[in-house]
C-alpha cells in the first residue's frame, strides 16, 4: 500500500500524538469513566491504522517489524495472565481481586453513591486495563499491518 | 413506551443477514451476511439490559436523584456485548485473510466455483 | 428453482420463524422481568471491586474470566493472520 | 502433601489457565530454539494432563468440583463465573488431555520442515485451552466464549499448508459455520438472560420453565451444537476440515468436535433436565432418528471415496451417529425408571463410552493416514500400493485401528457397539439391525483399504519407502496400547470412568443441588 500526498502525511503526523493521548487516557481511566483495556487499546490502533494508510505499509514495516508487535502482544497477554495468577497467590482463589482493601497500590475502595473520580482505586482493574491495553493495541495493528503489507506485495499465485 | 421496536429491528438484521450467508455466493458477500448477524445478535443483547428512563450503571459524578438499583442499567450484557464485539472483531480478521488467500489461489470469489475446482 | 434451492428456502423461512417470533415474545423493551443478578452488582461494585464503573467491574473483576477468554480470542485471531501470511519458504 | 491439595483444590482453573500460559509464552521461547519450544509445549501439556488426572480421580469418587472465580464463597444470586466438574466433563477432560498430548508428540517430527512452527504450537496449546474450557465451564456465557477460542483457533491450524487451495477453502467453510453455530448459541444465551437474568447452567436449570421462548431457544442450542458436531444435515464442513488438515490438527480437531456433542448433552439433560421429562419422547427419537441418518449416510460417503484422509473422516461422521443413538435411546426412555435400568443405562454407557473409543480409534487411524502422507506425500488410495513391506509398524498399527473401528471383539470398539447393539435391540429391533449394517460396511471399508494401500505389490514408485520417524511411532503407539488395554478389560473402564460419567448425566438433581442446596427436584 503506497503512502499518500505530503500534506495528508503531515496532518497525520500532527493529530497522531493527541490520538495516542486520548486513547491512554481511556485506558487508564477505564475504572472511573466508560472506557477500558479494549476501548482505549482501539482508538489508539485506529491512530496506528491512521498513519499506515498515511505513510504506505513498506514504510511502517521498516519503523515497526511484526515481529515486536506479537512480541508486545504475547508480553501484554502473560501480564494479564499473571496478575491473574497473583490472585490465585495472594487472594487464594483464581482471579481474585487481591489489591482492593489492601493500602498498596491502586488500594482504596470510594464510598458508595456519586462520587468525585479518585484514580487510586479499583485494586487489580486498572493493571489489568493497561495489560489489555497493549495486547490490544499490538494487536489489532499487527494485524493491520500484515493484512495491509499482505495484499500489497504480489506475491506469485501458487 | 416504544414497545418491541428494538427487537422487531434485531430480528430484521439476523434475518438479512442470514439471506446473505444462506443465498449470496461471492465470499465477501457471506462475511458481510455474518458481520449482520453478528451486530444483530450484539443488539439484541444490549436491549435486553435497558431499564426505562435509566442512566448509565457508572457512580463517578452521577446525576443526582437516582434511585441506585433501579435507575441504572444492567451492566452485564454490555459487558457480554463487549466480549462479543471483539469476537466478531477477530472472526472479521481471520475470514478476511483467508479470502485474501483463497483470491490468490483461485482468482476467484464465487464459492460454488471455488467447490467445483481440484487442487 | 433447483432443488438445494427450495431446501434452502424452507430452512430460511424456519429460521426467520423462531427469530421473529422471540422478538416479538420478548418482554417489552425497557421493562425487565428478573433484576436480581444485575441489581446486585449495581449495589455492591463500588465496595467489593473498588471500580465507579460498574461494566469495568463485571467485565474485569465479576466476570474476569471471559475477559481472559476474549484476549485469547484476540491473541488466536492475530496468530492466525500472521500464520496465514507467512512465507512457506525457509 | 499440601501441593497435591493445593493442585486438586485449584485444579478446575489450572486446566485450562496452564495451556493458556503457555501459548502466550511459546513465541518467546521458540525465539531462543525450536528444540526448547516443543520439549516446553510437551511439558505444558503433561503438567495439564496430570492435574486433569488428578482431578477426575477425585470427581469419579462421586464429589462434584465447583470453583469460583474471583472470590472463595458462592454469593447469591450467582454474579462471578462458575466451573463445575461433574464425572461427564472429567470423562471429557480425559479425552482432551491424551488427543493433546498425543497430537503435539505426533507433531514433533511431522510438522518439522514447515515454517511458522511456533504460531502453530501456539494454535494447538489456545485450542486445548479452549476445549477444557468448553468441557469444565458451568456458565453458558463462558461456554460461548471457549467454544469461539477453539473455532477460531481450529480454523487456523486447518488453513496451515497455506500453499493447498483446498486447505485454506475448507477453513473458511469451517469458520463461516462455526460463526453461525456460535451465534445461534450466543442468541439462544441473550434469550434465557433475558427471561431470567442468569447465566449459570445451574441456576438456569432451577429456574427454566419450559416456556414458548425457552423452546426456542433448546431448539436453536441443540441445532447450532450438533452443527458443530457434524449431525447429518450440516456435516458437510467435517469431511473437508479433516482431510485437509495436517494429521496431528486432525485429533485435536476430533477432541473439538467431541466438546460440541459433550454441549449438546450438556444442554439437553442438565440445562433443560428438569423440563426435559415432559417432553422426553420427542427429543429423544429425533436424536435417535439423525444419528441412524448420519450412520448411513457417513458409511455410505466413505464406500465412494478414493482419498484416504476423507474416507477416514465419512467413517468419523458415521461413528458420530452411533453415539447419538447410544445416548438418545437413554434420552427417550428417561421418564419411567424400570425401562431406564434395563434399557436407557447400558445404551447411554455403551454411548459415552463410544466417544472415547471413537476418539482413540479415529485418532489412531488418522496418526496412519499422516505417516502413509508423511512417507510417500500421497492420499488417493489409487496411487498407493504395498506399503506393507517397508512400513511394517504402520500397517500393524492400520490394522488395529481397522479391528477398532468397525467393532472386532479384542478391541475397545467393540465393547461399546455390544452395549448400544443390546439396549437399542429391545427398544426397537431397526435400530440395532442399522447400527450392526452401517458397522459392517465400515468394515468392508477399511478392509478395500487396506488391500490397496498396505497389500499388493510394491509400486516402483515407493520402492524405498522408509518407516517414519520414532516420534510419530510413539504415538501411534500410545493410542494402539490404549484401545488394546479398553479392549481386553472393558469392565473395569465401564464400572469405574463410564457409569459415573453416565449417573452424572442422568441424575441432573446433584449437578443443580452442588450450586443450590435448597433444590428438591430432579431424579
Amino acid at each position: 500500500m503506497s503512502g499518500m500526498s505530503k500534506i495528508v502525511r503531515t496532518i497525520s503526523s500532527i493529530v497522531f500524538p493527541l490520538i495516542i493521548i486520548y486513547g491512554l487516557y481511556i485506558i487508564s481511566h477505564g475504572h472511573l469513566t466508560p472506557g477500558g483495556g479494549f476501548q482505549g487499546g482501539a482508538v489508539v490502533a485506529s491512530g496506528c491504522a491512521m498513519i499506515l494508510v498515511a505513510y504506505g505499509s513498506i514504510w511502517t514495516i521498516n519503523k515497526m517489524k511484526e515481529k515486536n508487535l506479537s512480541l508486545l502482544e504475547s508480553i501484554g497477554a502473560i501480564c494479564f495472565i499473571l496478575l491473574a495468577f497473583f490472585g490465585l497467590g495472594f487472594g487464594a482463589v483464581f482471579f481474585n481481586n487481591f489489591l482492593v482493601g489492601s493500602n498498596f497500590l491502586f488500594g482504596t475502595i470510594p464510598y458508595f453513591g456519586s462520587t468525585i473520580a479518585d484514580i487510586n482505586t479499583g485494586g487489580v482493574v486498572p493493571l489489568m486495563n493497561f495489560a489489555v491495553g497493549i495486547k490490544v493495541i499490538a494487536g489489532l495493528f499487527a494485524i493491520v499491518l500484515v493484512m495491509a503489507h499482505a495484499s500489497s506485495t504480489k506475491e506469485g499465485k501458487k | 413506551m416504544i414497545f418491541n421496536i428494538p427487537f422487531i429491528a434485531v430480528s430484521a438484521l439476523i434475518l438479512i443477514g442470514l439471506y446473505a450467508v444462506i443465498f449470496r455466493r461471492n465470499l465477501i458477500k457471506m462475511v458481510i451476511g455474518i458481520t449482520l448477524i453478528e451486530s444483530g445478535v450484539n443488539l439484541f443483547l444490549i436491549t435486553l439490559g435497558y431499564r426505562e428512563n435509566s442512566v448509565a450503571p457508572i457512580f463517578t459524578n452521577l446525576p443526582s436523584g437516582t434511585i441506585v438499583p433501579e435507575g441504572m442499567s444492567f451492566p452485564v450484557p454490555q459487558a457480554l456485548t463487549l466480549t462479543s464485539i471483539v469476537i466478531g472483531v477477530a472472526v472479521l480478521a481471520l475470514m478476511l485473510s483467508l479470502i485474501i488467500h483463497i483470491y490468490r489461489h483461485y482468482g476467484t470469489l464465487d464459492a460454488r466455483e471455488i467447490g467445483g475446482r481440484e487442487e | 428453482m433447483s432443488k438445494r434451492n427450495i431446501s434452502a428456502v424452507v430452512f430460511f423461512m424456519i429460521i426467520a420463524v423462531f427469530f421473529v417470533f422471540s422478538a416479538l415474545m420478548m418482554h417489552p423493551f425497557g421493562v425487565p422481568e428478573e433484576t436480581d443478578m444485575d441489581d446486585e452488582i449495581i449495589k455492591e461494585a463500588q465496595n467489593e471491586t473498588g471500580t465507579n464503573n460498574g461494566v469495568t467491574s463485571v467485565v474485569f473483576d465479576y466476570r474476569g474470566f471471559d475477559t481472559l477468554g476474549e484476549a485469547t480470542v484476540l491473541f488466536t485471531a492475530v496468530a492466525g493472520v500472521i500464520m496465514v501470511f507467512r512465507r512457506l519458504k525457509q | 502433601m499440601n501441593i497435591i491439595d493445593f493442585l486438586l483444590q485449584h485444579s478446575p482453573a489450572l486446566i485450562v489457565a496452564i495451556p493458556l500460559l503457555g501459548a502466550f509464552l511459546t513465541p518467546l521461547i521458540s525465539r531462543i530454539n525450536s528444540k526448547a519450544r516443543n520439549i516446553f509445549v510437551i511439558l505444558t501439556l503433561g503438567l495439564t494432563t496430570s492435574i486433569v488426572f488428578l482431578l477426575a480421580n477425585d470427581v469419579f469418587a462421586g464429589k462434584i468440583h465447583t470453583y469460583v472465580f474471583g472470590s472463595q464463597n458462592l454469593a447469591f444470586p450467582i454474579v462471578r463465573i462458575l466451573f463445575e466438574v461433574d464425572a461427564l466433563s472429567a470423562f471429557m477432560a480425559i479425552i482432551g488431555t491424551i488427543l493433546a498430548l498425543v497430537a503435539v508428540i505426533y507433531s514433533w517430527a511431522f510438522i518439522k520442515e514447515n515454517t511458522g512452527l511456533d504460531k502453530f504450537y501456539t494454535l494447538i496449546l489456545l485450542m486445548t485451552a479452549g476445549m477444557f474450557g468448553m468441557m469444565l465451564t458451568g456458565d453458558m456465557f463462558n461456554l460461548f466464549v471457549f467454544l469461539e477460542i477453539t473455532s477460531i483457533a481450529s480454523c487456523a491450524l486447518i488453513a496451515f499448508w497455506t500453499n493447498k487451495g483446498k486447505s485454506v477453502d475448507a477453513g473458511f467453510k469451517y469458520i463461516v459455520i462455526s460463526t453461525i453455530g456460535a451465534l445461534f448459541i450466543l442468541f439462544a444465551i441473550a434469550l434465557l438472560y433475558g427471561q431470567y437474568n442468569a447465566l449459570n447452567i445451574a441456576t438456569l436449570a432451577n429456574v427454566i420453565q419450559f416456556s414458548f421462548l425457552d423452546k426456542i431457544a433448546l431448539v436453536l442450542l441443540i441445532a447450532a451444537f450438533a452443527m458443530k458436531a457434524g449431525i447429518v444435515p450440516m456435516h458437510m464442513w467435517l469431511p473437508d476440515a479433516y482431510s485437509k488438515a495436517p494429521a496431528s490438527v486432525t485429533i485435536v480437531l476430533v477432541g473439538a468436535t467431541q466438546a460440541s456433542l459433550y454441549g449438546v448433552f450438556r444442554v439437553c439433560f442438565t440445562l433443560f433436565g428438569n423440563t426435559i421429562n415432559l417432553t422426553p419422547v420427542s427429543i429423544g427419537w429425533i436424536i435417535v432418528l439423525l444419528g441412524l441418518i448420519t450412520m448411513l449416510l457417513g458409511v455410505a460417503m466413505a464406500l465412494i471415496q478414493s482419498d484416504l484422509k476423507r474416507l477416514i473422516a465419512f467413517s468419523a461422521v458415521a461413528e458420530i451417529g452411533f453415539m447419538f443413538l447410544g445416548i438418545g435411546a437413554g434420552l427417550t426412555v428417561l421418564g419411567n425408571t424400570e425401562m431406564m435400568a434395563t434399557i436407557g443405562l447400558p445404551a447411554m454407557s455403551g454411548g459415552v463410552f463410544h466417544i472415547m473409543n471413537d476418539a482413540l480409534d479415529i485418532g489412531l487411524l488418522f496418526l496412519v493416514a499422516g505417516a502413509v502422507y508423511y512417507a510417500t506425500r500421497e492420499t488417493s488410495l489409487d496411487k498407493l500400493g504395498g506399503l506393507a513391506r517397508n512400513m511394517k509398524y504402520t500397517t500393524i498399527f492400520f490394522v488395529i485401528g481397522l479391528f477398532a473401528v468397525s467393532g472386532i471383539p479384542p478391541m475397545n470398539g467393540f465393547a461399546s457397539k455390544l452395549l448400544i447393539y443390546e439396549s437399542t435391540f429391545q427398544l426397537n429391533p431397526i435400530l440395532s439391525i442399522v447400527a450392526i449394517l452401517s458397522s459392517i460396511m465400515l468394515l468392508a471399508v477399511f478392509i478395500k483399504v487396506f488391500h490397496s494401500a498396505f497389500l499388493g505389490p510394491v509400486i516402483p514408485k515407493f520402492k524405498d519407502v522408509k518407516e517414519v520417524p520414532k516420534s510419530m511411532l510413539i504415538a501411534m503407539g500410545i493410542f494402539a496400547s490404549i484401545i488394546i488395554v479398553f479392549g481386553l478389560f472393558p469392565e473395569l473402564v465401564i464400572s469405574n470412568i463410564v457409569e459415573p460419567a453416565v449417573n452424572s448425566l442422568v441424575s441432573y438433581g446433584d449437578y443443580i443441588r452442588e450450586v443450590i442446596p435448597t433444590f428438591t427436584g430432579g431424579i
